[in-house]
């Protein structure tokens, strides 16, 4: 499977790295990458369920373009919500639905945190997903 | 097969082992052993909202079993338990305590196992619940009888193949008409689960439970499986770690999902090992071994009643290949003993259906059931064994 | 001590494991896996009213384990149930549902693990009964407000040992001004029966709840002890085979011993795991390696204090090797995270204890918890694994 | 241990056959030692518990010494019936509280019961030491 460029460089970067603690470490340099949500925009409906952390993720539309903006107390979690950006941030609506969430297996991403730790991501992507399809 | 299950390089009072106890429990294929083996060797931690390495590998493997489940069944809902009958006072804690009133009316048949009994019978005893059994009758459920029962019913309890007769009852029939008076179904599908593979949603039922044990997997665990308007319906039945969203002094919420029915740190292991059973299943085709099963019995049967006893079991077409019979002076203790010192493993007494035994007019019987493993070999040491008893007794 | 579990032989991310996530659950020696693994390989059969040889060793297995609980602790009757949020559940229905009514008070504690305190908030929504909360203040039970809930109480709920924070509380105290006040009391053991012998008689309780995961047996079991007089007063709580003596359409009868509240086909393999792990377990000297522990948790709690940190557990001299700590910037997720990438397991969040949370006025909390196969070599790698998350993350 | 004559010659007896399926034939031969409890005699207090099959046992002191009356559906229970008979029957009720209930397994006749077997072994043991307590 070919991915976005901006994905194809983040995959690019992780595989690079062997040492799941220094992977982390660039995990949670991707935390900058959030397009930060106000507190005073949390709410039950963009909270991530089932994170031991507390997460929220927006999903908008604008100028028909894909905006994600994020918030997460834990930076691993943040991490994720950047790169989530990074791969989506932008796209056309119809190109998000096309993107499999499977690029962050593929690059190791989700291998450098527990298997259990999946859940919360998927959680994310399908939000993402399901955001997108309410939307359009 | 055999090679496949450790168990039979065992010798038995120094005979090969020939294993007829299986409507009471299966043996464990080498994959399940090793499962659970590996499980407490590499994999070992308390699983859910943990963020180490063997917590989430431990998650992974339990939660597993609930995605397993769901597929082999084709079921929206799977709550692990410890079994059938924690499965069965689950439904009657969680379901039944809030959707049935004084007067409400729960249909039973007397093929029940005392774990489809007892538990309506607490339960009645608490709610003013009327409990109506359907009779049984030439060993078969009394259908008419039953559509009489159904009357003003809110829910029906059915074993789908009876432990102690085989008999696969006429489900399909049984939730029909039931869903056409509107009332719910449980079914209780120990013994079928092992022998037939079911559909879940296409059945129509609303609850179904049953026991890994009985189907090459772990002891300690089990499912219900629920269907998603009756989940709706469903009030937590034990509190505790897992199940809760937020706890306060004043007061909690509880999880939304299956977790708010399992309190407590689960059944890990048995998750695991169960897991490593229902993948080993999934590569079995049952509904040969069914027929193979089956015909075995039938012979059997034959050469049971040319020694004078009298078999219960009817083994027809979907029943599942279980004999039950006794002998008109042999002491079915006495006979199994004597099996017992051939290397032969059969059940006698009530089978947990005292009122069955009832109405068959006995106190109880011998029990040869036959599962995967089983063979023509193991039906002629039986039938051998049986020959040196009556010899030895009469 | 390590030797004797196999898990340290496995590598996480390529570091041998530092485990310290004792208090969630327990790592199990070679004993307690061979013992499940030679039970389905050699004597796999389902329990009780069976003649044949595999069934009568299965019997005898699952009830050896019966007999250890009651040796062991000293206790005259010993249900065997999935854990201790499944023993805790069976008091609040099994004696507390006939035993307590409107108005009446069951004391607990802001310390308690949810385990016991849902049980309890559900039974108090179905028969109205009144719950006080003692409240912990300094991170110790407030013993005046305790004095002055048990004004009318019926029942006492305490945790024996904090799974939070280490904590022994001063049970006998508390058992004393309890049974003074004729209140019955519940102790949750499943953080103090890892560490220390309990003589169950001698405290005096009525009911003493644990898990075998917890103390180096596996998971899908645990027990409720009852004192003679409790368990007079209790009625069954799940139905099924087993716990009858005889089922009738128009009632049932009941076993008159613990097999009364052991619903049907119980966790045979895992008794006989839990035996072994019993076995092993009496054979450790048990406050040897307690005071061994403590002093290895102290020095790390000052060396955590000395890296900024906050440190929630006293360590008196009978708590428990337990270290909740949080640090002022770093959550406790990613400080867990961090930790496991050098292969070093602990637990973070609430630990089943959101009331205590609230009261240490924190979402979380970071916890190392330290067992028999702990030393020196753990508290230092886990030290320089700290260390080196610190560097990364400030 | 010393065992009385009766007894030893039943142990005797017993270890001279290896095959399990012969010891159970030899068992059920001692049923006929049996004095039977009639039917109209049989009571709650003096069934055995825990049986599978019906079993009754009753003791009685005559004349300073035990009297041992039993009845049971199954010919093995009442086998072992017949042997506690021939241990007991007609000693003094010290003799028989002296006496361990541990000569069957040194028989091998327990271990060719299942072991679960022993429960119901041990019950009617247990009775007969306490209907003597009481009586004495
Ligand atoms: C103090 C305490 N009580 C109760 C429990 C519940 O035990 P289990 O999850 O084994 O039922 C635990 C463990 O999680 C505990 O630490
Ligand atoms: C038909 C039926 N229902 C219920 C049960 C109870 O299953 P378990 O003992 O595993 O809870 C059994 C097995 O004994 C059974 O055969």
């Amino acid at each position: 499977m070919t991915w976005p460029e901006s994905v194809q460089e983040i995959i690019d970067h992780f595989q690079e790295i062997d040492d799941k603690f220094q992977r982390l470490e660039v995990l949670m340099d991707y935390s900058s990458e959030v397009n930060e949500l106000p507190v005073g925009e949390w709410n039950e409906s963009n909270r991530v369920k089932g994170c031991q952390s507390i997460a929220h993720i927006e999903i908008e539309i604008v100028e028909e373009k894909v905006s994600v903006k994020a918030a997460a107390d834990a930076k691993i979690v943040q991490g994720l919500q950047g790169i989530l950006t990074l791969a989506i941030n932008g796209l056309l609506p119809e190109q998000v639905l096309n993107l499999s969430p499977d690029f962050v297996e593929e690059a190791g991403i989700l291998n450098s945190l527990t298997p259990s730790r999946s859940n919360g991501y998927r959680t994310m992507f399908d939000m993402i997903v399901n955001s997108i399809e309410e939307a359009i | 097969m055999k090679d496949q299950f450790p168990i039979f390089e065992r010798k038995i009072n120094g005979k090969e082992l020939v294993y007829l106890d299986n409507a009471a429990t299966t043996q464990k294929p080498n994959q399940v052993i090793e499962a659970m083996n590996d499980y407490y060797r590499l994999s070992n931690a308390n699983v859910h909202r943990a963020v180490h390495t063997l917590a989430g590998e431990a998650t992974e493997g339990y939660e597993e079993c609930r995605k397993l489940l769901k597929k082999r069944f084709n079921a929206g809902r799977a709550i692990i338990t410890s079994g059938t009958t924690e499965a069965i006072n689950l439904v009657a804690h969680s379901w039944g305590h809030s959707n049935l009133n004084a007067g409400d009316v729960v249909v039973l048949t007397e093929m029940e196992h005392h774990s489809d009994i007892v538990p309506w019978q607490m339960l009645a005893e608490r709610k003013s619940i009327e409990l109506r059994y359907v009779p049984v009758s030439d060993g078969k459920l009394d259908m008419n009888a039953f559509e009489v029962a159904l009357e003003g019913a809110k829910l029906v309890c059915v074993v789908h193949t009876s432990n102690v007769l085989g008999i696969r009852n006429p489900i399909e029939k049984i939730i029909s008409f039931s869903k056409n008076r509107g009332a719910k179904i449980l079914l209780d599908a120990a013994q079928a689960v092992p022998h037939e593979l079911i559909d879940f949603k296409e059945t129509g039922a609303d609850f179904m439970a049953f026991s890994a044990h009985k189907m090459c997997g772990p002891t300690g665990i089990g499912a219900l499986l629920v269907s998603e308007e009756a989940f709706k319906e469903m009030q937590p039945f034990m509190g505790g770690g897992d199940m809760i969203d937020t706890v306060t002094l004043s007061g909690s919420t509880f999880q939304a999902d299956e977790h708010k029915f399992e309190a407590g740190t689960p059944r890990i292991a048995e998750g695991v090992g169960w897991s490593a059973a229902l993948e080993w299943i999934s590569k079995i085709d049952l509904l040969n071994h069914h027929q193979r099963l089956l015909s075995i019995a039938r012979d059997v049967k034959v050469s049971l009643e040319e020694r004078g006893m009298t078999v219960y079991s009817p083994l027809g077409p979907g029943d599942a290949a279980v004999i039950s019979f006794t002998h008109p002076s042999i002491h079915p203790e006495d006979f199994a003993r004597l099996l017992d010192a051939q290397g032969v493993a059969v059940r006698t007494g009530h089978h947990c259906a005292q009122p069955l035994m009832e109405r068959l007019g006995v106190n109880g019987t011998i029990r040869a059931s036959f599962y995967l493993y089983n063979d023509h070999n193991d039906s002629e040491k039986f039938l051998f064994a049986i020959d040196r008893v009556m010899e030895a007794m009469l």
